[in-house]
């Protein structure tokens, strides 16, 4: 048996199998480029066409963002922290508007391309920028500034998903499946404080009065809105008693 | 001259990643080794323990740089188990794509690196020339090169470009031609047949006990891919056929992987004809996953990869804890080199593809 | 192993049942080719023994260990290329005394996974041909992937 | 045609001492020194270094372009584009040499640091050496000694010789191993080189390059004759020439850098050289022996002989580069088994082929 496959591979080899095939493959090769250009690219003086969708550093469209804070919880390395910063608009004469926004370590970003996929409002975008080496670490620390990208549309990252119920219903699609995650409020935690209402980036979060307790004080319990939640979190992070979590409601 | 140890690696040509392979010789001739890892350990386990479940994905894509796909892949399969979420029928065509695409590059990169370890640079530049096409396909379809980030709980980023198919065609045609190319170099030539053949041989029993998996496996002779014996996407369906070897040498592990790469091909245009034009690609995971354990298992480039992921009713894991096929593979070396020579390391080596990013993790 | 026998999910079961019916519980969780049970400490190794020679599980894939911060857990992956089913033996073990029988003889396969296990969790396999230090270095005293490790102090 | 450098540099040297320099001392108030610099023996003298200098710069910018021709042609062949520093490249060669330079001497420790230091100067110095016998064209030479082709060869043996005690005193695992196979690989193939020129030396009746190319102008290259012959010389000599596929003794996937991975700086730099050298020596002694030499078709009798021997090395060494991009390196108990078994046949049988031709008197 082994015998046999050895007779097999010698035959395989041929008389021709010698070296000159490989030596034939490659003179041709030579020849090929040497007379077309070889296949390397000339790095700092050719580039690479990059396609739109190509992910390099995070972008941001400044008006856009809500400040809400999605990419600095779903991002996997913690490169990205919300910073209060000046909006770019405002009104001549008037001091600008305080806004949250946020900042990126480039030097520690992976570009996974994780903020971008889960802003609500597309405002985080993939850039085709990758040549990010800098003198010092403080330079790779980009703030909302330096990190605004105008950006094309091929620059978004959308989430075109469906609920597992809906797999078998034809449904299309759609970006963003939203009012599935929203925080609920465990009642006996809730001190009515109202933080949660206060910070919401989106004004999702009503303050409702349920009651009064024994003082004659009105008992606020914070109702959610459906249709305005993005489902960031925030509320549940602020929360001083922890009386938040964010579950999936069906 | 006297039997004395020697130390090939950590920082050595012949060690593909960080780690070092302890030879003893006597002249010319290994009559013990012992691989020593962990240079490269980063506590990926640990590591997971404190990360939502999406946000382990991108991790997962770093375990191996040849081979990230399916890594990803292997791990949203297991948290999808963990969660019973059932993948769209698109989304499972394009993740045995992309797989198959991984596959190939993979293969190159390990065809890339034999090169130098038998000391032929031109099959280097000549693979990874090739591999930059496929690179160039993963870069239009989800925006990287390497790293994709691709794969998702419950289905994959995002559905592929316009003219994917057009593109897709076009590749793998040319590249069947650099296929016979490859062969002509490697195949056709005496000197890396006699580098290869009858070297290392080791029987599929002795594979099979050792824990021997994927194409090192399969060059041994044992009908055995997890793609077939345990179909995970939709590779049931499909029109294709296990690639092996009986004579259990390199040279058998190398014509296992070259006609992986061929299969690989011939799959990847079976699913471009059944894959479905539209439906969804993805559907919502849930944020919390439930107390149980998931399980996953499939055919990485390199051979099993399992993960298994206890989930306690939070977004993060419990724990997760990998199989990677290069651990194993790695643990039985010292029987594959006994009683070569030091020239055959390297090629030993190569060809079962040394990875220290999923090995050490 | 007999060649061409090949069982189903449910033969190996009843089989398994038969030869040790007090020490495996097998768990109401079905999908196919899967196998989940759940043994006690010292029937596994003969567990496994028997598994290899009788059912034809030729394959160990993957040995981890668990902290459940009461006591310890071993998951065993152990496959099948006959039959293709994968089976997944959990074992628990006390937290204060985590020891238990090396499959090493067994499967060679296994060897580095138990190592790779004590290593992180320090649970010690008796039998085990050499039971050392793998992926961290051998003057560490802790076991980093217990729950109870203090990762910032190290 | 070609340039008689000897006769041209007598010339110019005996103006310059005479008339230059003598004419000078003479001015100063020297008298007499004029006669003493005529004479015969200091003139010798003079001219036999200016023509060594002259031989040695012309074979040293030689070695250079093989490096070059090496990196430009193994680019082309595996499709990209070689060294580009400079125009066409041709600057890299200095750059590295700079490079290589402002490095820091380290002797290791443990190293026998007086053989350590001594094995670069012999493996250097040899390979330079070599290039005395090689001759370019009719006058371009530096010696011509009646047994040139055996006095190169003899010096080819004593380069691995250097490198096995730069292997040992390194006090390197991976140096010894080379070292040690540098010495094996040469008992194997010094034999079959040899043995292939004994068919050259029966054939042309001379152990000299200039008689062996006269042989060969009045009668055929003797690449028809002695085809076996040319070939095993080619296979030893690429062997002899620690290049791949027989580059064992620096196998850089097992051995990092196999016998020099001690060596850095300019030892590194001077044995890249030398290695170099030792390559167009190689390269001429096949283009000498078997090629013809400076051996043309008379109707190109315009191009200059030196031109014309310096043209068929490149090319030679352009093949020797080529199978070098095509093939990956042998294994060492496999090289011993081609060199012994192979090759060692080969070279007798192709003795008994020249002989054949001799006796039945074709030639």
């Amino acid at each position: 048996m082994a015998e046999s496959k050895k007779t097999n591979r010698q035959k395989e080899l041929g008389l021709t199998g010698f070296i000159f095939r490989p030596m034939w493959l490659t003179l041709k090769q030579t020849l090929k480029s040497s007379r077309h250009r070889p296949n390397t690219v000339q790095y700092p003086w050719e580039k690479l066409v990059l396609p739109d969708v190509y992910r390099g550093r995070p972008g941001l469209r400044f008006e856009k963002c809500i400040g809400c804070g999605i990419c600095m919880r779903m991002c996997p390395t913690r490169c990205i922290d919300l910073l209060e910063v000046d909006d770019i608009k405002h009104e001549e004469g008037k001091p600008p508007a305080k806004v949250k926004r946020p900042r990126v370590n480039v030097g520690r970003c992976m570009m996974c391309g994780y903020c971008a996929e889960y802003c609500p409002t597309d405002a985080m975008i993939v850039t085709p920028e990758y040549e990010l080496a800098s003198y010092t670490r403080e330079e790779m620390i980009y703030d909302p500034y330096k990190l605004q990208f105008a950006g094309v549309p091929g620059n978004e990252v959308h989430i075109l998903e469906v609920l597992p119920s809906e797999l078998k219903k034809d449904v299309p699609p759609r970006p963003h499946v939203k009012n599935v995650d929203l925080p609920v409020v465990e009642d006996k935690k809730c001190i009515g404080c109202s933080r949660c209402a206060k910070d919401c980036p989106v004004e999702a979060v009503k303050m409702v009065e349920v009651g009064v307790n024994e003082k004659g004080r009105p008992i606020k319990r914070p109702v959610f809105d459906k249709e305005k939640c993005v489902s960031c979190e925030t509320c549940v992070e602020v929360c001083p008693k922890s009386a938040l979590t964010l579950q999936e409601v069906q | 001259m006297a039997e004395m140890w020697i130390n090939m690696g950590p920082q050595h040509p012949m060690t593909h990643g960080l780690w070092n392979m302890r030879i003893k010789v006597d002249g010319e001739t290994i009559t013990d080794a012992e691989p020593v890892i962990g240079y490269l350990h980063r506590g990926w386990e640990k590591m997971t323990e404190d990360r939502r479940y999406p946000q382990i994905i991108p991790m997962s894509d770093r375990l191996c740089y040849g081979s990230s796909f399916t890594w990803s892949h292997v791990y949203c399969m297991a948290v999808e188990d963990l969660m019973g979420i059932e993948v769209p029928e698109k989304a499972k065509y394009i993740r045995a794509m992309s797989d198959e695409l991984q596959r190939i590059g993979n293969h190159l990169m390990w065809l890339a690196a034999i090169g130098p370890d038998l000391g032929n640079l031109t099959i280097f530049l000549y693979a990874l020339r090739e591999r930059e096409m496929f690179l160039d396909l993963f870069q239009s379809l989800c925006g990287a090169r390497m790293t994709y980030n691709y794969c998702r709980i419950g289905g994959v980023r995002n559905d592929a470009p316009p003219n994917w198919d057009r593109d897709l065609v076009r590749t793998l045609d040319y590249f069947e031609k650099r296929m016979n190319e490859y062969e002509e170099l490697v195949d056709r030539n005496k000197v890396f047949r006699m580098r290869m053949e009858d070297l290392a041989p080791l029987s599929g029993k002795d594979a099979v006990n050792l824990g021997i998996t994927g194409p090192t496996l399969r060059g041994s002779g044992v009908k055995y891919d997890i793609r077939q014996n345990d179909p995970y996407e939709i590779y049931d369906e499909l029109d294709w056929h296990m690639c092996t070897a009986d004579e259990g040498d390199t040279y058998a592990r190398y014509r296992v992987r070259m006609d992986e790469m061929r299969m690989s091909v011939q799959i990847v245009r079976d699913i471009l004809k059944k894959m479905p034009k539209t439906g969804p690609i993805r559907v919502k995971p849930p944020r919390n996953a439930p107390v149980g354990t998931g399980m996953a298992r499939m055919e990485d480039p390199r051979g099993e990869s399992l993960m298994y992921v206890i989930g306690d009713g939070t977004d993060k894991p419990y724990r997760l804890s990998v199989r990677s096929p290069l651990f194993v593979i790695l643990s039985a070396s010292p029987v594959l080199l006994r009683g070569n020579k030091i020239a055959d390391l390297p090629s030993i080596l190569g060809m079962i593809d040394v990875c220290m990013g999923e090995t050490d993790r | 192993m007999e060649e061409n026998v090949t069982y189903t999910v449910e033969q190996v079961k009843s089989k398994i049942s038969e030869a040790f019916p007090a020490a495996v519980k097998f768990e109401s969780k079905a999908k196919p080719r899967r196998l989940f049970m759940t043994a006690d400490k010292g029937s596994l190794f003969n567990l496994c023994k028997f598994m290899k020679d009788q059912l034809g599980f030729d394959h160990c894939s993957l040995v981890s260990g668990v902290d459940r911060c009461d006591r310890m857990q071993v998951v065993y992956h152990i496959s099948s290329f006959s039959n293709n089913i994968t089976a997944e033996i959990v074992v628990d073990i006390p937290r204060d005394n985590p020891e238990i029988d090396a499959i090493t003889p067994l499967w060679e396969g296994a060897n580095w996974h138990e190592r790779e296990t004590y290593d992180m969790f320090g649970i010690i396999f008796k039998g085990h041909p050499k039971l050392e230090r793998l992926l961290l270095p051998a003057d560490y005293t802790f076991f980093p992937m217990r729950k109870d490790c203090d990762t910032g102090r190290h | 045609m070609y340039l008689d450098i000897w006769q041209l540099l007598t010339g110019l040297v005996h103006w310059l001492m005479v008339n230059i320099i003598g004419a000078i001392l003479g001015w100063i108030g020297f008298h007499g020194v004029e006669h003493w610099l005529g004479t015969p023996g200091v003139l010798n003298f003079v001219t036999i270094i200016v023509v060594g200098l002259v031989v040695f710069i012309v074979g040293m910018l030689v070695s250079i372009t093989l490096i070059w021709q090496e990196r430009k042609e193994l680019g082309r062949l595996m499709d990209r584009r070689g060294t580009q520093v400079g125009p066409i490249g041709l600057f890299q060669n200095f750059a590295d040499a700079l490079k290589v330079l402002v490095k820091e001497h380290i002797v290791p420790e443990a190293a026998d640091s007086m053989v350590y230091n001594v094995a670069p100067v012999i493996i250097i110095g040899v390979s330079l050496m070599m290039m005395v016998t090689i001759p370019y064209s009719p006058g371009f030479y530096m010696s011509n000694s009646q047994l040139s082709v055996l006095l190169t060869l003899a010096l080819f043996g004593v380069v691995p010789f250097a490198v096995l005690l730069g292997g040992w005193a390194s006090n390197n695992k991976y140096t010894l191993i080379g070292g040690m196979r540098a010495a094996a690989q040469i008992i194997a193939y010094e034999v079959p080189l040899l043995l292939s020129v004994v068919g050259v030396v029966i054939l042309a009746g001379s152990l000299n390059f200039f008689d062996i190319v006269a042989w060969q102008q009045s009668h055929v290259w003797l690449v028809l004759p002695m085809i076996i012959g040319a070939i095993v010389f080619t296979i030893s000599m690429i062997a002899e020439l620690e290049r791949v596929p027989f580059d064992l003794p620096e196998a850089e996937a097992e051995l990092v850098e196999g016998w020099g991975t001690e060596y850095g700086g300019m030892r590194f730099g001077l044995i890249m050289m030398s290695e170099y050298a030792r390559g167009f020596i190689g390269s001429s002694m096949i283009t000498l022996l078997f090629l013809g030499g400076w051996d043309m078709p008379a109707f190109l009798n315009f191009i200059p002989d030196g031109i014309w021997f310096l043209a068929k090395v490149f090319i030679v060494f352009g093949i020797i580069i080529w199978i070098r991009g095509a093939l990956p390196r042998v294994r060492t108990d496999q090289i011993l088994n081609l060199g012994w078994r192979r090759l060692l046949p080969l070279a007798v049988v192709n003795i008994a082929i020249a002989i054949a031709f001799k006796t039945l008197g074709w030639f």
